[in-house]
């Protein structure tokens, strides 16, 4: 698989002859509306109606495109922090997940989880992990369970599980991968190679920053593609899926794109060289993509500013009814604790005695 | 508890687990088996002995030494319906998946509004006493008591592994089930057919009215060994079995207290911060007017267990040191001094 | 404490631990900092800014997300002779390097019979309240004060936090060195030059008749607080500032309990099996004959801590449940039913 | 390097034209004293002299031989828990080795640490531990140590980390080989891969089973060798410490051997093949190691026999020693658990009340 190097600027993105029209108006549509949800959230951050913190996913737009095309809704998808623009693409409306980042009732994990916590049920979108690398060996159960209950073929359900390029040096990425090789699970890696864990390079995390090289050590095929053409993206994770749902052959694809901003909303990454933060902004790939359908003849001026400012109204909605939404009620605080009912499950809020009566 | 009259057998501890994971195996072909060595070893301490052979590998699966990912996976496989019952070898092994037990199993039911429940039991022993030394011989419960989200039990007896264990099994949050490597080999009767324990109940396993010894697990056999011993002196001891760390009942703790006016706690866990802190803390707090002496607790000495069976033995909390300290409390509780 | 009368400077706690590893630094060079994004991003919590910058990569290593294997190489260095102090973001990740804090690095020096030494600091901010959501604003100290081989230590002023730490990096064993989220811009008086506080040891920091907090890290900010409401009101309370939660200093809490004949313990763990535990324990045990009511415990509510605001509140304990649990206890220290 | 297939029975063990025969006599000396104490500790055990868990090196002399003629004194050991072959040969007396099986104040950690957790100051055998993978980070830690202490060259130190064939699959390995290959450190891991991590092969618990090539995840070297030729270990390891301390270049070398009985003393291994019980009979590198020695002239049959006599006698004298020794003072208890004095540090036997006077 071709390499991009971190330091080449990105190459043009190619529109592949028979793709159709739609589907590249289509894709443009779901990068703007991720474009405009993150830019929003940044600005609801800094205006306190979201806290915590708050990861995006600004310059991985592509990424989160072609990984959200290639993904069926049968799939179950796994993904670190930085989930706010698969949950979108899953299906999930923006309101749910303004609702979530403000933590409202209305949210999708019922204002519980909060930005890095994202989970619907329905759509298999499986969460939303705050713990570096915690969502790799649930990933992995819910492919051992998948095994178990389908046959493989193409109309098997697969596990897709994203994480970082700085969750490959933690322990819980090696000896999942290794479970997946061993057992044969339907199970496709990603890793989201977006250059930076936090302030740390690649370079300065992996000693082998060939990510997708780490395969071998599992028997497992290691693929590499441009993360700023959406199309490739796509297409790789969906023959990774099909090794995965067909063959039982699980698949470490790495990704290669560029973080926009800070690690989260507060980081100002002032450690960024200057070299790099230009490399990321002329790699964007949502002015490109833009710039692309525009030259191609796929989308006119008007067209794409049309796109820009449904995916912006789009937005201002999800804003006001997670504005509008309420808390949830504190009388629900020991509501999800167990699913089981068990005795005496403690229930006291603080101060209060652990005994009803003396 | 859910029982029905039922013929009896004299079983070990460990058969009546192993007979229930085999119950639960033929009942419900969502359970499966996952662990190091309990398939073709059959289980470090053979709790699992002929599973493999009479279920196959898709239900008693064989892990390599990846405590965080198998019980992570797990896990994963119980957010999708499955439910799993994990073997971790040892206790002190469980620290390396500790993160996915607690930060993600315990966690993810109330962090994503209940939309998924996790049926995952995690069985382990612990427990010193065999020469193991410093990393091989912790008793970490209090750990996992800690942590809502988390369901834990440690039965006692062969009847309790099973009813517990069963109840464990068909709950669909995460329980560590917890066993110890010394009761292994005790027998015990134990009711034929389905036994569903309640989690969250203690038992007061035998009454008394002087004062109440609260133990659990491998600590009860040696609570009711002494109990028994020092009724031949004439004193009428209490012993209430917690079984349940997590919800701990203290109803039941209390109410024995207010009758027996005196307690010593009985544990194999270290003396600060261990299980027996709570225990002192609630009848502190639930009993208070009717405690005629402090409440008491006999711990292991808090030190890295020692390999030499002289230091272990030294270390360790013994029926000698339980029965020498409940004399104490009783005689302190009659001393002028008293309030 | 080994102070020397000293010209002081309002810093902030995170300005105290910042020129305390400066100092150390300089001092003794075979102290090295290692940690993820603590060099070139200066520390998520910015602690170690201009560190790098100032001693170079070998003496400030930044460090791959790998928290087992740079805890457990940090310890290994220790072994070495090096004197690491070790970051690790917040407490809640160090569940993935548990295993080699406390099979290991607490277990060596007597494992190994005194032949190695481990002269390790663990550094690492708790707390919550920040909706940073159920795996990001734990308390789980009391899992570490649990341990033998371990010296834990939570200091709640930057004065405490400078001579604590410069304590706990002097100190040839293993240290858990407990910050907060929120008391890193709290600021403080602090004096100039050397301040080396002695582990093990507790503190009175303010003095009272009529009831004992017991308190550690940010709950005593908290707890001062209150006390100095409550004395509006005409109440005396002494505050008892923790500052070492292994070794725990049962004396002074004691000795603070059997003058006032009340204690209130205030703390941001979960209330089962946490630090109020044991303290209500000890003073069960210790002050027994002193006590006029139940210790009782003002802890946080038994749930994942949620990210919304409305519930992450109403989960944690606050100034309000302190004073309003004060009272109860006066209050009920003076009805008939008391003894 | 070449790799040993599994199934294949072993080659015959060539001996080097230029190796002197005192070298191959006392390497044999060192096998023989192996297999005796080996032989011994397993029947102090039956006998209940010994406790706990007791794990042997038996079938894997020529591993432990070759591994120790190679590491020089100024270098830092660390092991797993099948420690005592690599203990003696470090230097240790067999007197003090038996005697901490023994549980003795006279062994080498005081009695407390026992088979599993050998440890040695002064011969920098840095332990001896219990938990699979635990000696993993701490070793690489000392090498960080030593980078930062000592200049590369032929006289700096090094560090040998030994782990087994299972162990490669614990996350702390994948975590520390990364820090090790990040850093360039000056250490060599040491898969001692006899095929079995208790019941379970290497095929059934490594999804690459040629552990050696996981080195490549850390862009690091990795290396095979034939364990049942002393030589060849000797060899290899003596290269790999060579790059470690001259280059600071971390190194992965398997060497494959066989386990000639259960995973510790009272596994009786019925789980194992018939194959491969033969095939790790035939391999056995103690009688072959003989023969050789004997067919080459290097020893004659009598003078194999007065070594493996002497062997025997040493070991006898090493039981006895360590059946007289006393067992540790219970006073000395609390001795050891910190080393700088704190006040308060709990001193309480059980039952003994927390407070000293109420
Ligand atoms: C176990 C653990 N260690 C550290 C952290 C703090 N942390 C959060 S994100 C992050 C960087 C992850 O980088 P990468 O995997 O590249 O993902 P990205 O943020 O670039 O999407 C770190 C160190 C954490 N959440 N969990
Ligand atoms: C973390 C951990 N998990 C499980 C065990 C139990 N255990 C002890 S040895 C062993 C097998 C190790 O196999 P291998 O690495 O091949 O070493 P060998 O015994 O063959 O020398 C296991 C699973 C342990 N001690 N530590
Ligand atoms: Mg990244
Ligand atoms: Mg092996």
């Amino acid at each position: 698989m071709a390499a991009k190097a971190r330091t080449r600027p990105k190459a043009d993105v190619e529109i592949p002859g028979g793709e159709p029209a739609d589907t590249l108006r289509d894709y443009y549509e779901r990068m703007s509306l991720v474009r405009a949800f993150e830019l929003r959230s940044s600005e609801m951050y800094a205006r306190a109606k979201i806290g915590g913190y708050c990861h995006l996913n600004l310059g991985e737009e592509a990424t989160v495109v072609g990984l959200m095309a290639a993904i069926e809704a049968r799939d179950y998808l796994f993904t670190g922090y930085r989930d706010h623009g698969y949950a979108l693409l899953r299906g999930l409306s923006p309101e749910r997940v303004m609702a979530e980042l403000f933590g409202k009732v209305t949210g999708v994990s019922g204002g519980r989880g909060g930005s890095m916590h994202l989970f619907d049920k329905e759509t298999r979108l499986f969460g939303g992990y705050g713990i570096v690398g915690g969502q790799i060996p649930p990933a992995t159960g819910a492919a051992l369970a998948l095994k178990n209950q389908e046959t493989a073929g193409p109309h098997a359900a697969a596990v897709m599980c994203l994480l970082g390029d700085g969750t490959t040096n933690i322990g819980a990425f090696h000896e999942s991968l290794n479970l997946a090789g061993l057992w044969k699970l339907p199970i496709v890696y990603v890793i989201v190679n977006n250059g930076l864990g936090m302030g740390t390079t690649v370079e300065k995390a992996s000693a082998e920053p060939d990510l997708y090289k780490r395969a071998a050590s599992y028997r497992m095929p290691g693929i590499r593609v441009d993360g700023d053409d959406v199309l490739a993206v796509r297409d790789a994770a969906r023959d990774a899926l099909k090794q995965a749902r067909e063959s039982r052959q699980p698949v470490l694809l790495e990704v290669m794109c560029y973080r926009l901003r800070g690690h989260s909303v507060v980081d100002p990454a002032r450690y960024r060289s200057r070299d790099d933060t230009t490399i990321a902004q002329e790699s964007d790939p949502v002015p490109s993509f833009r710039a692309e359908l525009i030259a191609s003849g796929v989308l006119s001026e008007a067209d794409a500013a049309a796109i820009d400012d449904a995916a912006d109204a789009r937005v201002s909605e999800a804003v006001a009814f997670a504005d509008e939404s309420p808390e949830p009620d504190v009388d629900d605080l020991f509501k999800y604790v167990y699913a089981s009912t068990v005795a005496n499950a403690p229930s006291a809020l603080p101060g209060e005695p652990v005994m009803d009566a003396l | 508890m859910n029982t029905q009259v039922a013929t009896t057998r004299t079983i070990t501890y460990r058969q009546a687990l192993n007979e229930t994971l085999r119950a639960e195996l033929e009942r419900d072909e969502k359970v499966f088996l996952v662990g190091e060595e309990i398939g073709v070893f059959e289980g470090s301490y053979k709790i699992t002995a002929g599973l493999l052979e009479d279920f196959g590998p898709d239900r008693v699966l064989d892990a390599p030494i990846a405590e965080e990912g198998f019980v992570g996976a797990a896990l994963g496989a119980a957010m999708l319906g499955m439910r799993p019952v994990v073997e971790i070898m040892t206790i002190n092994f469980s620290l390396i998946a500790i993160d996915q037990i607690v930060n993600h199993a315990a966690k993810m039911r109330s962090m994503f509004a209940g939309q998924v429940s996790i049926p995952l039991v995690i069985r382990m022993p612990g427990g010193g006493g065999q020469q193991l030394a410093a990393t091989h011989s912790q008793n970490l419960e209090v750990w996992y008591a800690h942590i809502p989200g988390l369901k834990v039990v440690a039965p006692s007896t062969p009847a309790d592994a099973k009813a517990l264990l069963t109840a464990a099994i068909r709950d669909d949050d995460p329980v560590i089930f917890l066993e110890n490597l010394s009761l292994y080999s005790a027998k015990g009767e134990v009711p034929d057919g389905e036994q569903i324990a309640e989690i969250g109940k203690a038992a007061v396993v035998k009454t008394g009215t002087d004062l109440t010894i609260v133990s659990y697990s491998r600590g009860t056999t040696t609570a009711l060994e002494v109990a028994r011993q020092l009724e031949a002196e004439g004193l009428s001891i209490e012993v209430v079995d917690l079984r349940s760390l997590r919800p701990l009942d203290r109803d039941t703790i209390c109410a024995s207290v207010k009758k027996t006016g005196h307690a010593v706690v009985f544990e194999d866990d270290w003396l600060s911060y261990g299980i027996g802190a709570e225990i002192s803390a609630t009848i502190g707090e639930g009993a208070f007017d009717f405690l005629d002496a402090p409440v008491r607790r006999v711990a292991a000495a808090e030190v890295p267990l020692p390999y030499a069976k002289s230091l272990e033995k030294a270390a360790l909390p013994s029926a000698a040191d339980l029965a020498r300290v409940v004399r104490e409390v009783l005689n302190l509780s009659s001393t002028p001094n008293d309030k």
